[in-house]
């Protein structure tokens, strides 16, 4: 369907307006002189200025002038259009014009907040304005297309960001894909023992929403999965999960045990990926006792059947339920959301990147991580904070920063390390009585009751160095020193370098995005910053939405979050989701190539070029053509036409002749 | 010891030199001081600070915040090894070993570093040597350095002194290269060049071009 | 002829909606200042750059074109950046013919995320172009029609 | 392949022994060491501090000459074993590159002398020469007298892993172990082995200097090194010249030998006392290598 036959609404009469964005713009670019310089160009009737033209009044100039019939075609020049295109289409349309029939001119981020002279600024405005009123008289009538939406969601990582953003929609009544990697729901969450600064417990406060997941009549839960494909657009996304097989049927399982224990190998061999490392596990295991679901794993790296195929299968002939399937394979499921949110969380960074820290060199240096199992009553030590020799330290070193804040590790702060830092200060102190030095470069405390948690640390008498910590060595110099971890840095408030021996060293590692960040974001077609985190559309008033319509995120995926924060955001990505699908229906922009069939030759170039095969070839008539419905805007085939048969609504070739011609000829 | 009545620790700002700070940035790289965020890495990493004046870190601060002639006139840069050990974990990348290179050089310009500091005058010492014959015979050097600042401690070098002669580890003669002549034209051209720009406000000192 | 150093280059810049349209308005958000040379002719894909809008910009005074799309492996569109390698390859050589410096042209991948380097890009070209003073067009040829430049292979249609 | 080499002052006087040994053991691995002719002072540190532009100019007429001797139709190989030279010279190489302002005004000065640099250099350190371009087996081929028993600590100092070099790591350099341990020796592992000895302050602020150097010792000999490798001129010079200074300041013996990796090579290799310069030590080495078959090392106990 081509919409070059719509109303032009007889001879262009072009109203100009321009924004002064309070002096975001005023302040750099001489206003009145662009609105001089509009009104002399073609078509042009009309040229205002005004402070803010996305304010009600600003609109109002605008449809009012439509009203009036002095104008039919509107130029804005304010802000990006990514910011507030929709905004101007719409006065433009309340004036009873086509909301179409508008061109923005970007003077705000291409013009004023980038360019120093004020006279150069002026002139980039002016050939921006002449190329938007250039190519707004080529403008035509169009209409946008409503898609219906589909209601189910798919949500991506079952960490609590996850997992509330499930429960939330869920309980609205949407149907939930939840997706995962690993073999059990919880992520980071459920490894630690205390949450900062209420020091709740951790498990106690997840535990129950992890249940709920579970038990949820609206949500299906897929543990072991991975996405594997995602095609379609906003509202009608078409995903295929990849289902790796545990070897278990999940239906059969209870979750007893009884396979673990009549597992071939009697002793504990494989390092226990939720206790980091400090505890083993046998190749058939369940992650840990609340893991949802509860149901056992099969690790084929190292169990001996998939390694020798020669165990005899005690696992198999202890469970009661035959729920053991060595023949299980990958199963692929395909699903149909309207909207996805990406909640896949972090990776902690990698002490040993640190060598001069001493990580995995000496047994005392632990990171983070590893402490919050340590202290954790269900860890390897029941609790006790122990040293390698199974003695309490008496005096432990709490490293923040590692791996944030560094040019060549991440030159970010990670944001939360403060305040973990504190909390564990706070455990070890309590369950060990030693003494504890926190060595930071800034205290960063900001939060509701933070800084009060801090103070309770101050008078429970942890010590507090400003200085980042040089080295971790076990050179003693002084008798003292013999056999200890010594800490050495600058004391910078006393500006005096200070050795300290201490018992056990923590570094208070930061948070990383995780290692298949790249490959995700460009499976669901979102960008990324330089670090990995994925991008959002607005840091400010888009903060959960991407780039790609219906894909939302929530967590540390976005960048690294404390639990209230990531939870605030799952329960926005939720909503957002939400009101995407209750609208019932998206509008789609409507910028579709079509075909003008008069010119077309048949040469069928266009129709390999198009990723999403929208275009077809009419055997009868010898033509392509376009199906609207698929085609997403892209315009390759339009340049690669070499007849100029194809054309793309809002992007035809003259129109984009005009633009040029309008930015490079009249300044 | 009267040493608190040399330190009154206040300062004015008339008493600063708000271009110092840029004027050290100026060496390649430099501008990176800047960024400094006062971790104390570098004092921390340095095997010598316990033993300066101020610490690396505090001579950022003090750069930074134009302290023109407490930094220049400073111990802590002639005890500067130059082991770069401050430098490859700065967080910030700040080159701190060049930016004493670059203090103790302006200090030399400005004719405010410590005289009498032997670190100092080795530096002149070995300098001039370079400059005539084009490498230094180390006998020589130390024996300028010990006229300059302590001739006592030559008596008590002189066993050491002969024991490596004895060795065959130090040589009677004078080390030089062969065509001198080459290598003054050279460094004649570079005479009137500093790579540390001027001071803003005077520079008729003249000394870059 | 103006004289080179007042010469202001005048660079028409064609940015895909995505990725680098969205750097340049993130460089604008963190007030990256940089040169005011370049204007910014949105289209939604690399991909949708037409060999004849970088001829249109040179024959109507442009004395640089600057394209910029996404990442390779990160177009919205799939692969609408690579078309658009494609076409700016065979098209740096037909500016070749037409006395056109290669220095003119410039494709830049740059991601959403990258305003730094909308800064430097910009920067950097415009230093070139100015150094190359403004374009005189040796050859009218450049303001053939349409169908010429097709058959001179450069829009690449078949390019997949 | 052909090496240029950098002897630099301190190898033609207090570091003697490490030219004599190097060339020694190059030989022996089959490297032929061809010395630049000419060369002048590199530049570095004290010279530096005065001037840093005609310390870059210093640097240039040995990058010129060595062009000029190497060939022009191929990259030169410099060897560089002092470590103040092997930085000052690294130090040059790279600015030289990177900072065109620095560059133009160098080769104005270069071009007063007639010389030319065209940046087909590259500066290497024995070390890294002998870890990298000697295969591990034509080593241990060479080896007549392991070093069983033996207990090296490696000491690397500051200027040969930073902040330039890039054949190592530079926190925790591991090339010398790689050769003690094809030699036969034991490695003691310590964690200050890039940890500055004082460098000229052992000279100049001695009470300073010597704490550092003193303080090495220290801790190599509470971890049972029989000995200590080094791979600098003034690194060696301050661990081992000064040791009966050291006991009488701090109060507490310090004797341990101090030998350049060279050295310690070519006695697994079986040279001779002379080629390797070890009767200019002040602390003899007092180790007797067995012959490859035997069981091992007689060691003499302090």
């Amino acid at each position: 369907m081509s919409p070059s036959n719509g109303q032009t609404n007889g001879t262009p009469k072009v109203g100009v307006y321009v924004c002064h964005c309070g002096i975001n713009i005023a302040g750099k670019v001489h206003v009145d002189a662009v609105v001089e310089f509009a009104s002399k160009l073609p078509y042009v009737t009309v040229a205002k200025e005004y402070k803010f033209m996305c304010s009600d009044p600003g609109q109002d100039i605008i449809a009012q002038d439509i009203r009036d019939g002095k104008v039919n075609r509107v130029v804005v020049a304010s802000c990006s259009p990514l910011m507030h295109e929709a905004t101007f289409r719409k006065a433009t349309a309340a004036g009873g014009g086509n909301a179409f029939m508008f061109q923005m001119a970007n003077i705000r981020e291409h013009v004023s907040w980038v360019t120093h002279d004020k006279g150069l600024a002026t002139d980039k405005a002016k050939a921006l304005v002449a190329a938007a009123v250039e190519r707004v008289t080529l403008h035509k009538p169009l209409e946008k297309t409503k898609v219906p939406v589909h209601a189910d969601v798919l949500i991506v990582g079952g960490g609590i960001a996850g997992i509330h953003a499930a429960l939330t929609l869920a309980d609205s009544g949407k149907k939930v894909y939840l997706v995962e990697k690993e073999p059990t729901i919880g992520g980071h969450m459920a490894q630690f023992d205390k949450t900062f600064p209420t020091l709740d417990c951790s498990a106690c406060i997840l535990t129950p929403k992890m249940s709920s997941v579970r038990a949820h009549p609206n949500i299906t839960l897929w543990t072991y999965s991975e996405v594997s494909e995602v095609s379609g657009f906003v509202g009608n996304f078409k995903v295929k999960v990849k289902r790796k097989p545990r070897y278990i049927i999940e239906d059969l399982c209870v979750g007893c045990y009884e396979c673990i224990e009549g597992c071939i190998y009697k002793e504990a061999k494989v390092k226990d990926e939720f206790n980091v490392g400090l505890s083993k596990r046998r190749p058939i295991y369940i992650p840990f006792p609340q893991a949802t679901p509860l149901v056992a794993v099969i690790d084929p790296e190292t169990c001996i059947e998939f390694r020798t195929h020669r165990c005899k299968k005690s696992c198999a002939t202890a469970c009661e339920r035959n729920a053991v399937d060595f023949n299980q394979t990958e199963e692929i499921k395909e699903i149909e959301v309207g909207a996805i949110i990406l909640a896949t969380g972090f990776k902690v960074f990698d002490a040993a990147r640190i060598p001069r820290y001493g990580y995995g060199k000496y047994p005392d240096v632990y990171s983070a991580l590893e402490i919050e199992r340590l202290v954790n009553a269900a860890g390897p030590t029941g609790g006790e904070v122990k040293m390698a020799n199974g003695e309490k330290p008496k005096a432990v070193g709490i490293i923040h920063c590692v791996g944030s804040r560094d040019a060549k590790t991440n030159k970010y702060c990670s944001r939360v390390c403060c305040m973990y830092s504190l909390k564990l200060a706070h455990l070890i102190h309590e369950r060990t009585d030693a003494e504890v030095y926190n060595f930071y470069i800034d205290m960063r405390t900001p939060g509701k009751g933070y800084e009060e948690f801090y103070d309770r640390l101050l008078e429970e008498n942890v010590h507090f160095i400003r200085g980042r910590v040089a080295e971790v060595n076990d050179w003693a110099i002084t008798p003292e020193e013999k056999g200890k971890l010594i800490i050495r840095c600058e004391d910078t408030l006393i500006g005096m370098v200070r050795r300290i021996p201490v018992d056990m060293v923590v570094l208070s590692t930061g948070l990383e995005a995780q290692a298949d960040a790249d490959d995700v974001r460009r499976m669901f077609n979102i960008s990324c910053s330089h670090e990995g985190w994925f991008l959002e559309r607005h840091p400010k008033l888009a903060p959960v939405s991407t780039f790609t319509d219906g894909v939302f995120l929530a967590g540390a995926c976005q960048g690294p979050k404390d639990i209230p924060d990531s939870v605030a955001q799952a329960g926005a990505a939720a909503a957002e989701a939400m009101a995407l699908i209750d609208k019932g229906f998206v509008e789609l922009e409507p910028n579709t190539a079509y075909v003008q069939e008069e010119f077309c030759s048949g040469c069928r170039t266009c129709i390999a070029l198009c990723p999403y095969s929208a275009i077809g070839y009419n055997e009868e008539s010898k033509k392509a053509s376009v199906n609207g419905a698929l085609c997403k805007g892209c315009g390759t085939c339009v340049a690669a036409c070499p007849s100029a048969a194809l054309q793309q609504n809002l992007f035809t070739d003259e129109q984009i002749f005009r633009e040029i011609k309008g930015v490079v000829s009249y300044v | 010891m009267d040493k608190w009545r040399e330190w009154p620790k206040i300062r004015y700002e008339s008493e600063l030199d708000p271009d110092f700070a840029d004027q050290i940035a100026s060496i390649p790289g430099g501008e990176k001081l800047f960024t400094c965020i006062q971790c104390g890495t570098c004092s921390g990493m340095c095997p010598l600070s316990p033993d300066m004046d101020y610490t690396p870190r505090q001579i950022i601060a003090m750069i930074r915040a134009g302290f023109r002639q407490e930094v220049l006139s400073s111990h802590t840069t002639w005890l500067c090894a130059s082991c770069y050990a401050c430098t490859v974990e700065c967080p910030k990348e700040i080159k701190i070993t060049e930016i004493m290179y670059a203090a103790k050089r302006l200090a030399i310009r400005e004719k405010v570093h410590p005289k009498r500091f032997p670190p100092s005058v080795l530096a002149r010492a070995f300098f001039s040597s370079v400059e005539k014959n084009g490498r230094s015979t180390e006998s020589r050097v130390l024996i300028d350095l010990f006229l300059k600042t302590n001739p006592l401690g030559m008596i008590r070098q002189a066993g050491l002194g002969m024991k490596l002669w004895l060795k065959g580890r130090l040589g009677p003669g004078k080390e030089s290269i062969k065509r001198t002549d080459e290598l003054h034209r050279m460094l004649a051209v570079l005479e009137k060049e500093h790579m540390i720009k001027p001071k803003v406000k005077t520079a008729q000192h003249g000394e870059a071009k | 002829m103006s004289d080179k150093n007042s010469f202001e280059p005048r660079i028409v810049a064609f940015f895909c909606n995505w990725c680098t349209y969205t750097a340049a308005d993130l460089a604008g958000t963190a007030r990256m200042s940089y040169a005011p040379n370049v204007r910014v002719v949105r289209i939604m894909c690399s991909g949708r750059l037409d060999p004849q809008f970088v001829l249109a910009a040179f024959r109507e005074g442009a004395d640089g074109v600057l394209v910029g799309g996404c990442h390779p492996g990160d177009c919205h569109y799939q692969e609408g950046n690579y078309k658009a390698l494609r076409r700016v390859t065979l098209l740096k050589r037909l500016l070749k013919s037409f006395g056109i410096e290669e220095e003119r042209f410039r494709l830049e991948w740059i991601a959403a995320s990258e305003g730094d380097k909308v800064q430097r890009v910009i920067n950097e070209m415009t230093e070139t172009v100015r150094k190359l003073g403004p374009l005189h067009l040796e050859k009218p040829d450049i303001t053939a029609s349409h169908e010429t430049v097709k058959v001179a292979g450069v829009s690449a249609g078949g390019t997949r | 392949m052909a090496y240029l080499y950098y002897p630099g002052c301190s190898l033609k006087s207090t570091g003697r022994a490490y030219e004599e040994s190097m060339r020694a053991v190059f030989a022996k691995v089959g490297i032929p060491l061809e010395e630049l002719e000419d060369w002048n002072c590199c530049g570095a540190t004290s010279y530096m501090s005065v001037s840093e532009l005609k310390a870059f100019a210093l640097s240039a007429r040995n990058f010129a000459l060595a062009e000029k001797q190497g060939g022009r139709d191929k990259t030169t190989d410099l060897i560089v074993p002092c470590a103040a030279c092997y930085l000052g010279l690294s130090k040059a190489h790279k600015y030289l590159d990177e900072f065109p302002d620095i560059r133009s005004k160098v080769d104005e000065a270069l071009a007063a002398a007639g010389l030319k640099y065209s940046n087909n250099l590259k500066i290497r350190h024995p070390l890294d020469v002998l870890v990298n371009d000697v295969k591990k087996d034509r080593l241990a081929g060479l080896v007549t007298q392991p070093l069983k028993g033996l207990k090296v600590a490696c000491y690397y100092g500051c200027q040969i892993v930073r902040p330039y070099a890039e054949f190592d790591d530079q926190d925790s350099p591991q090339s010398m172990e790689k050769i003690f341990r094809i030699l036969g020796a034991e490695i003691i592992d310590w964690p200050i082995k890039t940890r500055c000895c004082g460098g000229s302050l052992s000279g100049t602020v001695p009470e300073v200097g010597l704490r550092l150097s003193y303080l090495l010792l220290l801790e190599a000999t509470r971890r049972g090194a029989d000995c200590i490798a080094t791979a600098c001129p003034l690194c060696q010079f301050n661990l081992e010249c000064y040791q009966p200074k050291m006991s009488s300041l701090y109060n507490e013996k310090i004797d341990i030998p101090v030998l350049y990796f060279t050295q310690l090579a070519g006695i697994a290799m079986g040279l001779g006392e002379k080629e390797l310069g070890l009767q200019r030590l002040f602390v003899p080495m007092r180790y007797t290598p067995a012959p490859a078959a035997s069981s091992g090392g007689q060691h003499v106990t302090k």
